[in-house]
C-alpha cells in the first residue's frame, strides 16, 4: 500500500507539472487583460505602463518559468520561514495577484476557512443527510419514503443554486428575518453566542449546498445499498439469526461504504473550489469567488494558482479514493 | 442408523409462490417431508427444481415481497415455524438450525474478519462475551480442520482458499450446536479434491455432534456415499422419497431412472453413448395440475396430461409421485422397466 | 448632530464590487479609490455641487490669491496648519512631493499618471508650500493632488516602495497611512476591510462613528437587500438596478435611495469605418475603409430619432436617470441644449432620412436597402449587464421597426473593457456597427476627455489599439476648434467651445449617440445621517460628518 | 485429411508465465507460472482429456494452444506449422484451423447479438461469402448442432444454458476447423443437459473429423469422451495415458487420489470404498514448492521429491508420467519402500515393457 | 440433434413462463423489446418519459401553436400578471394576449418559455450527445489498449481541472467569428456553449465506461471473439459499444440533465447566449430580483428545469432497471 501510494505520488508530479503547463497557456490565450477594472479615462500610454510594470510583457515560458520557481521554490521557503522563523525567502519575490498587488497565497490563506466553513460542512452536511435517506430509500425501495427522497433530491439537483439562494434569503431573511443574508467573514466564535451568530449567518449558504451534494450522494449510496442487498452475504448473516438491524447497519452498510467513500473522497476537492454561485449569493467570499472575480479581474497568477492548486487537490483525491479502496475492501491489496 | 427416531422436523403442504411483476413464479409447490434425529437426509433434483427455495422458505429466508410462503405448518421442536414471530423465528435460525450455503466465495462477508463472523451467532445465541466467543470460534476453526485456528480468526476470508471458506462457512453453522444443520450443495463450486475433504469433515462431525443434517446437490454420487434417506425433487415437488438403497437399486419415478443413467461412470463398463433426458426443466407459472415432468417423460400417457400425480407409497419408506405407480392404473399404461443403476 | 468621536459606533458599508488596494496609485477602480477615500485625503476636493473646496490646503489657488501664475505655468498649494498623519508625524510638503514621485516613477504603472500629465516638477518652497509646474500654460490647473483619485501619501511609509518595488509593498498598499478620519485595521483583500476612528483626525469631534466595516462581494441586488429590505448595512454603493426592483425594495422601509447626476452617460458609440469580418485582420475597423453606410449622417440621424429615451429612462433608471443627447451632461457650463433632440422621437421622421438617403425596402423582408443591394444590417455590442441588455432589446426593436437589421452581442465586461490588444471584442477594437457603453470625466473639467476625438487618438493596429476615439473621428475642423480650447483660459469662450465640441459630436452628427444621463444610486440606511452623495469626487468623501440618526 | 499418425497438434514445453509486478518502478518481481513446461501430442481426430484441479492452468494451456496468450516459451506446432512465436496478425489465417468453445455458455456469447450474427461472425470475419450464402451456412450449422432455424434471430438470453452452448459449438465450427478446444464445455449445465452436449459433440467429430482438446475436471466425463487422458497438476502435465491404462491403473499418486475422490452413485460401492483424501490445498502457481509441485499433499512422498523435479518419463508405450515412483533411477537409490498407504491395488497386469525395479521388489 | 426447441408450443401454452427467466418467453422476442417491456413496468420512468415528450413536443410545436415572438417588446403591456391571478385578484393587471403574463419590457412570458425550452433542451440533448461521444471515445479507448490507459486517464484528470469559465472565454475567442461566419450567429454561440459545456463534462462517463470495458474485456464473449481472429477495429464496435450502451444511457441521462443546469449557471456568470435569445436558465435568472412580485416568472422557468431534469433522471432509473437482467421482472 505504501509504494502503491508513493509511485502514485511520483508518477504524479510530471502529470501535474503538464496539467500546470496547460492552465497557464490556456489562461494565457484568454482573452481580457487585468486593466479591465480601470477607468476608461485612464490614458492608453499609462495602461501600456500598468501592463509593464505587471511583466505582461515578458515572453510566455519565461512567465511560466517564473511562475514555476515562486510556486515550487519561493512558497514553500515562506512556509518554512513562516514556521521556524528562518528567513530563506528573503528577497525573493513572490507569485503576487495582479489585482491586489499582494501574494496570491496569503490571499488563499485567508479565504480557506470561510470556504471550509461553509462549503465543507455543507458537503459534511449534504454527506450526513445523503447517507440515511439513501439507506432507508434502498430498504424500503420503491417505498413513498423512496419516492419522495428521490424526488427531493432531484429537485434539489436541478434547481440552479442561484434560485435557491435568493428565495431563502427573501423568506428567511427578508420576511422572517431569522438569518442573516450577508456572511460575515470577521466573525471569530470565542464563545457560545458568537458560535450562534456564526450557525446562523452558516444556515442558509450550507442549507442550500447540502441539498444539492445530499442529493447526488444519496443516490449513489441507494444504488451501492440496492447492490448489496442482494449478495449472498446477506443470506448468511439471516441464516446466523441476525436480527434486520445488524444485517443492514452492519453487514450490508459496510460493504456500501465502499464505493461511496470513494465518491466522496472524489468530491471533496470541490470543496475547496468552493461554490462559486452560492458564494455570491450570500456573499461568503470563499474561494470560490475569489476564482471568479480574478477571473474577472483577468488575474492571471491568481487563477493559475487557484487552478493549479485544485488539479494537485483532484490528483491528491483520486489517489485517497484509491488508497481509501483499499483500505475499506480487505480484498485489495495494493502492491 | 435412525430409523425409528421421532422426527424433529417435519414439513407439511409446503408452498412458496414469487409473485414478480411479471407474474408468479410457483417455485416449491406442496411438498412435505420429515426429518429425524440424527439422520442424513439428502435431497437431489436439477437446476431451478426448488431444492433451496423450499429450505429457505423454511427458516424465513427468502426476501419478501416478492416471495411468500404458504401452506405448512413445518414444525420444529413442537413450534410452527412459518407462524412463529420474527424474534422466534430469529433465534432458531443459526441457534437451532445451521445453514451452509453452495458458493463460499460470496457467502461470507468479505470485510469482516472470519472470526468477526463466526463470533456474531455466538454472542447472540448463547450470549457469549467477547473473550468467550473468541475462543468457542477459535475452536471451531480447530474443529472444521483449519490449522493455526487462534490466528486464522483475524484473516479475512479472501485470504483463505475456497475450500477453507467452506469449512468457515460449516464452522459458523455449528456454532451454537445447532439440531438440524441444512446444506445447500456445500462441495458443488469445491474441487474433487477438496470436496472429498468436506464430505469426509462433514462426516466426521456428525458422528461427534450428532445432529440431522439435509444436504441439498444434485450430484447422485455423493447422495450415494452419505445420505440415510434422499427425496428427489422436480419442479417444486418430491417426486421420489426414499431410503438411499432403495433409490437407487429400485428407482420408481421415470426422472430418478433417468438421471442415474445420464451420469457416465468411472468405473466398470464404458457405455458408447450416454442417455439423455430430452428438453429443460420447467418454471411454473402457476401451480401444476398437471404432472411437471409429462413433457419430458417416455413413459407419459394421457392422464400425466391431466392430473398432477399424488406419492404412491412402492416400498417401506419409498413412494414415488408417478401414475405408473399407482395400481388402479396400471393396466393401461406401458410397463415401468426398472432400469439397472 | 455628534459632538464626540466614536460615539455612534459601528458602520456597515457595503461594495458589491469588492475592494482589492486601498491605494489609488495602484488601481484606479472607482471602488478602489472610494475606499482609499476613507483614509488618504487630497489638498482640495469636489463637492455635491461640483464647487472646488479645500482639503488640505489652506486655499484654493487662483490667478486672484495668486496660486495660480500669470503665465498658467505653475500653481502653488499650501497646507493647512498642524495636520498629523494617523501614526502622529506632521504631513509636510515633503510628503506632496514624494507622491508625485512615487507615481512618476521608472516601472511603477501608475495608475494615476494622467493626473501628473504636463508636470515637470513638483518641488517644496517650504514645510508647508509646495509648487507645481507645468510644461506649458494650463488653463486648468486643478489636477494634480485634487479629488480622490490623487491623494497624498505618506512619504516615510512609501519609501521604500518606488518603481517596481511598489506591488510588492503589500502592508502599505493595503494599511496606508493616511490623514483620514479613519484608519485600517484589518484588510482582506475583496472581502472585508474594518476601520477603526483615526485618533489624530484634525477635527476631535469626528468621525462619529468608532469603526466602520466596509464589505465587498454579491451583486447590487443582494446590496440593495441588505440595506433597504433587511437593514443588515447602512449603506450600499452603486446599486444599478431596474427602478421597479429598488422601488419595491424599498417600499420595505428600511432606507431610502439616494442619487445625483454627474457626468455619466450612457451612449451609443456609431463606428465611422467598417468592421466586416470578410476583411482582412488589420483592417478591420480602420480608416482605411469607412463604413458603407454609418458614414452617410442621414442614417445616423434616423438611429437617432428612432429611440425612444423616456422609455429607455423608464425601464433602466427611473429617477436616477434622465434622457439626454450629450457626451457632456454637466457641468451646467458646458452642456449643450439637447432638449429637443432627446425628447425627439420620431421613427416616421427616421424612416424619411433614410428613404432620402436612398434605402428602401424594395425585397419586402423589412430591411432596407440602397441601389447598390446595401442592407442595413448591423451588429450592436455591449457589456454583459442586465439593463444594458434590455437597452438592447428595446433599441434593436425600435431599429428594426424603421427597416434596421440587428443582432445583438454581449461581451464579458472583463473582456469588453479590459483593452487587451489580442482579443476582437474591446470597445477600442470596435469590430462592431454600433456600441454602447457608458463614460464619464473626472472633476469637472471635459478638455481631455473632448480631446479624445482627434485623428492620433484612433485605436488602430499601429498604435496597438490604444486611444479612446473609439468612432474614429477625424476631421480637422473639429481638432481645430478643440485647439482652441485647450488654449483659451477665459471661462465664456471655453464654455461655448466646450458646448459647440460635443454637439458637434452629438447633436449635429450623431457620431454618439446619447441616451441617458446616468444618476449615481446608492441607498443608506434610515438611521443613517449626513450623507450628501457627490458625484464629482469619491462618494464617501464626507464620511467623517456621517452619523446615526435617532439613537 | 493428412497423416494420420502425424500429430495435428504437437505442444513442447510450453510456458505461460504471468508476469506479478511490484514496487515503486512496476519490476518485475515474479511470475504465476500457470503453465509450466506441458508437451504433448493429438492425432488427428483424437480427443485428448486434459483433466485437474481448479486454478492448475488447463484453461491457460487450452489458451495458449490456440495464442489467445502471447507464450512465454515453448514450441506449439499445428499441423506441422509452428505458431508459438507468430504475430496475431500472421495467426489470423490460420484462426478457421483451430477454434474453442467455452466453459459458460452465457458468458461466451455477446448478450447483445442475436444467434445468426454470432454464428456469422467467423464467416465475417474469414469468408468473402455473399449475405445469402452466409445465411445458409448459419442455418445449415443450426441445424448440425441441433438448433431450430427459427430462432435465428433470437439473442442469447432467450435460450437456455444446453441451446446455449450449442451456438457456442456451431459458432466454432462455422469456419471447418481441425482442432477444437472444448474448455469445460459442459462444467456450467445441468446433468441432465451435460449428456446432450457431449452426445452432440460426439457426434460432431464423427461427422466432421474434428479433433478436440477437452479441458474438465470431471473424470467421468473424461473418460466417456476422451481417447487420451492428460492430468495436470500445478501447470504441469503429471500424466498421459490412452483412456484404458488411465482409469485402469492410474501411475500416479495425484491421478489415484482424483480418481478415488470421484463419488459414484452406488451407495453399496460408495460404502466399501477406500478414498485417499489429500491434505491441505493446491499451492501457488506463483510460488510452486521446490522439488515435485505435488509433495506438499502427496500420500506417497519421499524426501527426494522435496528436493528434485520429477522428469517425465514414458514408462510404457504411450504411458508417461512424472513421479519419482516410476523413475528407475531414483528407486534404485531408495532405501526405504516408499509406497506408504498405497499398496498395489489389483493384479491388473502392468502393461509396462520395462518394470521399474521398485515394482518388481513388491 | 434432439434437443426438441423447448418453447414448443404444447409447452407453452400449458407452461406460461413468465418468470424471472424471460428465455422461453415469446419467441422471437428480441433484446430491445424486452428492456422496453421491462422499462414500461417502471411507473416512474414512463410518467418521466411521457412528461419528457410533452415537454419537447410542446417547444418543438410550440410556436406554430402559440403565435407570438418572444422577442416582441410590448412596453405599453409590461408587467402583465398571469391570467389565472385574476381568479383572487380582481384588480390584477392580465390580458389574454399574454396568459402568462409578461415581462419587464412586455415580452411574453408563454413564449418566452416555448423559445427557452428549445433552447434549454437543445443545449440539453446535444452537448450531453458530444460528452457521451468523447466520454465513450476516451473510456472505450482507456480500457481496452492498456497502454493509452495512463495516458488517456491523465488526460481525463487535466481536463477535471480545467477551469470551464476561461477555457469558454477562450473557445469564443478563437472560434467564434468562424463559426458566426459559418452558421449564423445564435446557431455559432450555441455550438460553442454546446462545445464548451460538451468537453467539460465527459470525465465521468470515461471513467464509468472504462470500468465497464476493463471488466469486459475479461469475459469470455471478448475471449472467443479474439479467438476467431476479430481485430480491435472490429471488436470494440461490435461487441464492446453495445455491451456498455447500458452505463452510457444512465450517465446520458444525468449529462442531459446537468448540461441543463450548467448553461443556467453560465447565465448567472453572464456567459453564455445573447440576451435576446432566452433560455430557462436564464428566465429563471433574470427574474429572481423580482421574484417576490413576480413569483410566476420563477416558478414557470423554474419547474420546467426541476421536472425535466427529474423525469430524465426517472427514466434514468427506469433504463437501468431495464438493462439490469438481475432486476428484470421484479
Ligand atoms: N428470489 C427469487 N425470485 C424469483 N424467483 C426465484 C427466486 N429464487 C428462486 N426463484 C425461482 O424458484 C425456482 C426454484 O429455485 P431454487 O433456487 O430452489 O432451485 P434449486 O433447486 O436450488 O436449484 P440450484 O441447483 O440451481 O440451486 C426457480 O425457478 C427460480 O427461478
Ligand atoms: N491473465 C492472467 N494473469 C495472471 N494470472 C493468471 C491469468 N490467467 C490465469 N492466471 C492464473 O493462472 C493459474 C491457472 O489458471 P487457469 O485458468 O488456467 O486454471 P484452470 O485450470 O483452467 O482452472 P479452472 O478449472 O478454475 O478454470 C491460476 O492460478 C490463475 O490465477
Ligand atoms: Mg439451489
Ligand atoms: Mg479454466
Amino acid at each position: 500500500m505504501l509504494t502503491f501510494t508513493i509511485r502514485r505520488l511520483v508518477l504524479a508530479i510530471p502529470t501535474l507539472l503538464f496539467i500546470a503547463l496547460v492552465i497557464f497557456l490556456l489562461l494565457d490565450m484568454a482573452p481580457g487583460d487585468p486593466m479591465a477594472d480601470q477607468p476608461l479615462t485612464i490614458p492608453p500610454e499609462v495602461r501600456e505602463e500598468m501592463r509593464r510594470a505587471l511583466g505582461l510583457d515578458q515572453p510566455v515560458y519565461v512567465r511560466f518559468g517564473l511562475w514555476l520557481y515562486q510556486f515550487f521554490v519561493v512558497e514553500p521557503l515562506v512556509v518554512i520561514d513562516h514556521l521556524f522563523g528562518t528567513a530563506y525567502s528573503a528577497g525573493q519575490a513572490r507569485v503576487i495577484s495582479w489585482q491586489f498587488k499582494s501574494p496570491v497565497m496569503d490571499i488563499i490563506v485567508q479565504r480557506l476557512p470561510q470556504t471550509l466553513w461553509v462549503v465543507g460542512s455543507a458537503y459534511m452536511l449534504g454527506v450526513l443527510i445523503a447517507i440515511p435517506i439513501g439507506i432507508v430509500s434502498a430498504v424500503r425501495q420503491y417505498s413513498v419514503f423512496d419516492q419522495i427522497g428521490t424526488f427531493i433530491s432531484m429537485v434539489g439537483f436541478s434547481v440552479p443554486t442561484f434560485f435557491t439562494g435568493v428565495l431563502l434569503i427573501v423568506i428567511f431573511s427578508v420576511n422572517l428575518g431569522w438569518f442573516p443574508s450577508i456572511y460575515d467573514t470577521q466573525l471569530r466564535v470565542t464563545d457560545w453566542s458568537s458560535f450562534g451568530q456564526q450557525v446562523r449567518q452558516m444556515a442558509l449558504p450550507v442549507f442550500v449546498l447540502a441539498l444539492f451534494n445530499a442529493a447526488q450522494i444519496s443516490r449513489y449510496m441507494r444504488a451501492s445499498m440496492l447492490d448489496n442487498m442482494t449478495q449472498d452475504y446477506v443470506r448468511t448473516a439471516r441464516a446466523k439469526g441476525m436480527d434486520e438491524r445488524t444485517v443492514v447497519l452492519r453487514h450490508v452498510l459496510r460493504n456500501s461504504m465502499i464505493p461511496v467513500v470513494t465518491v466522496i473522497a472524489l468530491g471533496v476537492p470541490s470543496v475547496f473550489g468552493g461554490a462559486i454561485i452560492t458564494e455570491q449569493v450570500f456573499k461568503v467570499n470563499g474561494l470560490g469567488a475569489l476564482l471568479i472575480t480574478a477571473i474577472n479581474a483577468n488575474d492571471l497568477p491568481m487563477v493559475q494558482t487557484l487552478t493549479f492548486i485544485f488539479a494537485v487537490l483532484i490528483v491528491l483525491f483520486n489517489l485517497v479514493a484509491d488508497v481509501l479502496y483499499g483500505i475499506l475492501d480487505p480484498r485489495i491489496r495494493y502492491d | 442408523m435412525p430409523d425409528g427416531a421421532p422426527p424433529i422436523l417435519e414439513v407439511r403442504d409446503l408452498r412458496t409462490v414469487f409473485r414478480l411483476r411479471s407474474g408468479d413464479v410457483h417455485a416449491v409447490n406442496g411438498v412435505s417431508f420429515d426429518l429425524r434425529e440424527g439422520e442424513l437426509l439428502g435431497v437431489v433434483g436439477e437446476s431451478g427444481s426448488g431444492k433451496s427455495v423450499t429450505m429457505m422458505s423454511l427458516l424465513g429466508l427468502l426476501p419478501s415481497p416478492p416471495a411468500e410462503v404458504l401452506g405448512g405448518p413445518v414444525t420444529f421442536e413442537g413450534k410452527d415455524l412459518l407462524r412463529a414471530g420474527p424474534e422466534a423465528m430469529r433465534a432458531v435460525r443459526g441457534g437451532r438450525i445451521g445453514f451452509v450455503f453452495q458458493d463460499p466465495m460470496t457467502s461470507l462477508n468479505p470485510v469482516f474478519t472470519v472470526g468477526f463472523q463466526i463470533m456474531e451467532p455466538l454472542r447472540k445465541h448463547l450470549g457469549l462475551g467477547k473473550r468467550q466467543a473468541r475462543a468457542r470460534a477459535a475452536e471451531l476453526l480447530a474443529l472444521v480442520g483449519i490449522p493455526d485456528a487462534g490466528r486464522r480468526l483475524d484473516d479475512y476470508p479472501h485470504q483463505f482458499s475456497g475450500g477453507m471458506r467452506q469449512r468457515v462457512m460449516i464452522a459458523i453453522a455449528l456454532a451454537c450446536d445447532p439440531k438440524v444443520l441444512i446444506a445447500d450443495e456445500p462441495t458443488t463450486a469445491l474441487d474433487v479434491t477438496i470436496q472429498a475433504q468436506i464430505i469426509e469433515l462433514m462426516q466426521e462431525l456428525r458422528q461427534k455432534m450428532g445432529m440431522a443434517v439435509i444436504w441439498i446437490t444434485h450430484d447422485l454420487g455423493v447422495i450415494a456415499g452419505i445420505a440415510d434417506r434422499v427425496i428427489v425433487m422436480y419442479g417444486g415437488q418430491i417426486v421420489e422419497h426414499a431410503p438411499v438403497d432403495a433409490l437407487f437399486a429400485n428407482p420408481r419415478h421415470p426422472y430418478t431412472q433417468a438421471l442415474l443413467t445420464t451420469v457416465p461412470k468411472v468405473q466398470g463398463e464404458r457405455v458408447r453413448r450416454l442417455a439423455v433426458i430430452d428438453g429443460q426443466p420447467p418454471i411454473l407459472g402457476q401451480f401444476p395440475d398437471e404432472c411437471t415432468f409429462r413433457d419430458r417423460c417416455p413413459y407419459a400417457f394421457d392422464v400425466c396430461h391431466r392430473l398432477n400425480p399424488q406419492r404412491y407409497p412402492v416400498g417401506e419408506g419409498h413412494d414415488a409421485a408417478c401414475f405408473l405407480n399407482d395400481p388402479g392404473l396400471a393396466p393401461q399404461r406401458p410397463v415401468l422397466e426398472v432400469v439397472d443403476g | 448632530q455628534s459632538t464626540t468621536r466614536g460615539e455612534d459606533g459601528n458602520l456597515n458599508i457595503l461594495f458589491w464590487q469588492a475592494v482589492s488596494i486601498l491605494n489609488p496609485y495602484l488601481s484606479g477602480g472607482t471602488k478602489d479609490v472610494e475606499a482609499s477615500a476613507l483614509v488618504l485625503e487630497p489638498l482640495a476636493r469636489y463637492d455635491e455641487n461640483a464647487t472646488l473646496i479645500p482639503w488640505l490646503a489652506e486655499e484654493i489657488p487662483s490667478l486672484e490669491n495668486g496660486g495660480v501664475a500669470e503665465d498658467l505655468t505653475s500653481i502653488t498649494w499650501t497646507l493647512k496648519e498642524g495636520i498629523v498623519w494617523a501614526d502622529g508625524s506632521p504631513v509636510t510638503a515633503n510628503d506632496v512631493v514624494f507622491t508625485w514621485q512615487y507615481c512618476t516613477a521608472e516601472g511603477m504603472g501608475c495608475a494615476q499618471e494622467g493626473k501628473f500629465e504636463g508636470v515637470t516638477n513638483v518641488e517644496a518652497v517650504d514645510d508647508r508650500t509646495v509648487r507645481i509646474t507645468f510644461g506649458a500654460p494650463t488653463p486648468f490647473p486643478w489636477v494634480a493632488f485634487v479629488g480622490g483619485q490623487s491623494p497624498i501619501i505618506q512619504a516615510a511609509q512609501f519609501a521604500d516602495c518606488l518603481g517596481a518595488a511598489a506591488a510588492q509593498c503589500t502592508e502599505a498598499n493595503t494599511k496606508p497611512i493616511g490623514t483620514g478620519p479613519f484608519q485600517v485595521t484589518e484588510f482582506l483583500p475583496n472581502d472585508v476591510i474594518s476601520f477603526e476612528a483615526n485618533p489624530n483626525y484634525r477635527d476631535p469631534a469626528k468621525p462619529a462613528f468608532a469603526t466602520v466595516t466596509f464589505k465587498g462581494g454579491g451583486d447590487a441586488a443582494a446590496a440593495a437587500r441588505a440595506v433597504l429590505e433587511t437593514g443588515e448595512f447602512d449603506y450600499g454603493w452603486n446599486l444599478l438596478l431596474a427602478p421597479d426592483v429598488l422601488a419595491s425594495m424599498e417600499a420595505a422601509g428600511q432606507g431610502q435611495i439616494v442619487s445625483a447626476f454627474g457626468t455619466n452617460v450612457e451612449r451609443i458609440e456609431v463606428n465611422l469605418t467598417n468592421p466586416s469580418p470578410d476583411l482582412p485582420e488589420g483592417e478591420r475597423s480602420t480608416v482605411a475603409h469607412p463604413h458603407p453606410f454609418l458614414t452617410i449622417p442621414e442614417v445616423r440621424e434616423a438611429l437617432s430619432l428612432a429611440i425612444d429615451r423616456q422609455t429607455l429612462v423608464d425601464v433602466g433608471y427611473g429617477e436616477t436617470g434622465r434622457p439626454t443627447c450629450n457626451l457632456v451632461p454637466a457641468p451646467e457650463i458646458y452642456k449643450s441644449d439637447d432638449a429637443e433632440c432627446a425628447a425627439a422621437y420620431d421613427p416616421e421622421r427616421a424612416m424619411q432620412l433614410l428613404e432620402q438617403a436612398g434605402f428602401t425596402d424594395t425585397d419586402g423582408d423589412g430591411v432596407r436597402e440602397n441601389a447598390d443591394g446595401l442592407r442595413l444590417s448591423m451588429l450592436y455590442q455591449t457589456s454583459t449587464n442586465r439593463v444594458r441588455q434590455d437597452f438592447q432589446a428595446l433599441i434593436k426593436e425600435w431599429w428594426e421597426e424603421i427597416g434596421f437589421e440587428v443582432e445583438l452581442r454581449n461581451v464579458d465586461a472583463a473582456v469588453y473593457f479590459g483593452g487587451d490588444p489580442a482579443s476582437p471584442d474591446t470597445i477600442e477594437k470596435f469590430y462592431a456597427d454600433v456600441e454602447m457603453y457608458a463614460n464619464t470625466f473626472e472633476g469637472t473639467d471635459p478638455t481631455s476627455y473632448l480631446a479624445a476625438y482627434t485623428c492620433d487618438k484612433i485605436p488602430s493596429p499601429e498604435n496597438n489599439w490604444q486611444g479612446q476615439n473609439m468612432n474614429r473621428v477625424c476631421d480637422p475642423a473639429y481638432e481645430e476648434m478643440l485647439a482652441q480650447f485647450q488654449g483659451t483660459a477665459d471661462q465664456e469662450e471655453r464654455s461655448r467651445l466646450a458646448k459647440a465640441l460635443n454637439s458637434y459630436l452629438t447633436i449635429e452628427n450623431h457620431i454618439i449617440i446619447g441616451l441617458v444621463d446616468r444618476g449615481r444610486v446608492s441607498a443608506h440606511s434610515n438611521t443613517l445621517g449626513g450623507v450628501r452623495l457627490n458625484t464629482w469626487d469619491a462618494e464617501l468623501w464626507n464620511i467623517a460628518d456621517w452619523h446615526r440618526l435617532d439613537n | 485429411m493428412a497423416d494420420a499418425t502425424r500429430p495435428l497438434l504437437s505442444v513442447r514445453d510450453l510456458k505461460m508465465h504471468f508476469p506479478i509486478t511490484a514496487g515503486l518502478l512496476r519490476r518485475r518481481v515474479g511470475a504465476v507460472k500457470a503453465v509450466d513446461g506441458v508437451s504433448f501430442d493429438i492425432l488427428p481426430g483424437e480427443t485428448l482429456g486434459l483433466v485437474g484441479e481448479s486454478g492448475c492452468g488447463k484453461s491457460t494451456t487450452g489458451r495458449a494452444v490456440l495464442r489467445l496468450h502471447d507464450i512465454t516459451s515453448g514450441s506449439i506446432r499445428l499441423d506441422g506449422t509452428e505458431i508459438g512465436r507468430m504475430s496475431q496478425s500472421a495467426l489470423r489465417p490460420l484462426r478457421p484451423r483451430m477454434q474453442m468453445v467455452f466453459q459458460d455458455p452465457q458468458a461466451s456469447l455477446d448478450p447483445r447479438m442475436t444467434v445468426e450474427a454470432i454464428i456469422r461472425e467467423p464467416l465475417d470475419e474469414h469468408t468473402r461469402l455473399s449475405a445469402r450464402h452466409k445465411r445458409d451456412k448459419v442455418l445449415e450449422l443450426m441445424d448440425a448442432v441441433g438448433l431450430n432455424r427459427r430462432f435465428a434471430g433470437r439473442f442469447p438470453h432467450a435460450f437456455s444454458g444446453g441451446q446455449r452452448q450449442r451456438i457456442g459449438i456451431a459458432r466454432a465450427l462455422a469456419l471447418n476447423p481441425r482442432l477444437v478446444v472444448c474448455d469445460e464445455p459442459i462444467a456450467a449445465l445441468d446433468v441432465s443437459i451435460q449428456a446432450q452436449v457431449v452426445n452432440l459433440l460426439e457426434d460432431l467429430q464423427e461427422r466432421f473429423g474434428l479433433t478436440y482438446l477437452f479441458i474438465s475436471h470431471d473424470l467421468s466425463m473424461v473418460r466417456h469422451i476422451a481417447t487420451k487422458v492428460a492430468v495436470m497438476y500445478l501447470g504441469r502435465i503429471v500424466e498421459l495415458q490412452a483412456r484404458e491404462g488411465l482409469y485402469r491403473d492410474p501411475l500416479h499418486p495425484y491421478t489415484r487420489a482424483l480418481l478415488s475422490a470421484v463419488n459414484e452413485p452406488d451407495p453399496v460401492a460408495a460404502r466399501s470404498r477406500r478414498r485417499i483424501v489429500l491434505r491441505g490445498d493446491v499451492p501457488s502457481p506463483a510460488n510452486p514448492p521446490k522439488g515435485c509441485n505435488f509433495c506438499t499433499r502427496c500420500p506417497d512422498v519421499m524426501p527426494v521429491c522435496r528436493e528434485v523435479d520429477p522428469a517425465t518419463l514414458e514408462v510404457g508405450p504411450g504411458r508417461w508420467v512424472a513421479c519419482h515412483l516410476h523413475d528407475p533411477a531414483v528407486m534404485r537409490g531408495q532405501t526405504t519402500r516408499p509406497f506408504g498407504t498405497m499398496g498395489h491395488r489389483g493384479p491388473g497386469p502392468n502393461p509396462a515393457p520395462l518394470d521399474t525395479p521398485a515394482r518388481s521388489a513388491t | 440433434m434432439t434437443d426438441a426447441p423447448a418453447a414448443g408450443p404444447s409447452s407453452a401454452t400449458k407452461m406460461p413462463m413468465p418468470g424471472p427467466d424471460v428465455r422461453l418467453a415469446a419467441a422471437g422476442a428480441s433484446q430491445w423489446k424486452d428492456v422496453w417491456r421491462q422499462f414500461r413496468t417502471h411507473k416512474g420512468a414512463v410518467l418521466g418519459a411521457t412528461f419528457l415528450v410533452l415537454v419537447t413536443l410542446f417547444c418543438i410545436l410550440g410556436p406554430w401553436i402559440w403565435r407570438v415572438d418572444p422577442g416582441d417588446l410590448d412596453v405599453r403591456n409590461k408587467d402583465l400578471r398571469p391570467i389565472y391571478h385574476a381568479l383572487w385578484d380582481s384588480g390584477a393587471k392580465v390580458a389574454w394576449a399574454h396568459p402568462l403574463g409578461s415581462d419587464n419590457l412586455g415580452r411574453d412570458l408563454l413564449a418566452s418559455l416555448i423559445a427557452g425550452g428549445r433552447v434549454s433542451l437543445a443545449v440539453g440533448w446535444t452537448a450531453m450527445l458530444l460528452s457521451m461521444v468523447i466520454g465513450t471515445l476516451v473510456g472505450v479507448l482507456a480500457g481496452y489498449f492498456w497502454r493509452l490507459d495512463g495516458v488517456l486517464m491523465r488526460f481525463t484528470d487535466l481536463v477535471l481541472a480545467l477551469p470551464l469559465l476561461p477555457l469558454l472565454l477562450v473557445m469564443m475567442l478563437l472560434f467564434r467569428d468562424s463559426l458566426r461566419a459559418a452558421f449564423g450567429p445564435e446557431m455559432g454561440i450555441f455550438l460553442l456553449i454546446v462545445t464548451g459545456i460538451g468537453i467539460t463534462s465527459w470525465m465521468n462517463t470515461a471513467r464509468i465506461v472504462r470500468g465497464d470495458v476493463l471488466a469486459l474485456k475479461e469475459r469470455e464473449f471478448i475471449l472467443a471473439a479474439r479467438s476467431i481472429g476479430t481485430p480491435a477495429r472490429r471488436m470494440i464496435p461490435r461487441h464492446i459499444l453495445p455491451n456498455v450502451m447500458s452505463s452510457i444511457m444512465v450517465s446520458a441521462t444525468l449529462g442531459l440533465a446537468s448540461a441543463i443546469i450548467t448553461e443556467s449557471a453560465l447565465s448567472f456568470l453572464g456567459l453564455g447566449f445573447p440576451s435576446d435569445f432566452p433560455t430557462w436558465g436564464k428566465l429563471l435568472f433574470d427574474s429572481t430580483d423580482r421574484m417576490a412580485d413576480f413569483p410566476e416568472r420563477v416558478i414557470w422557468p423554474g419547474l420546467a428545469i426541476s421536472l425535466t431534469v427529474l423525469s430524465v433522471n426517472y427514466i434514468g432509473d427506469g433504463l437501468r432497471d431495464a438493462f439490469d437482467p438481475r432486476i428484470r421482472g421484479r
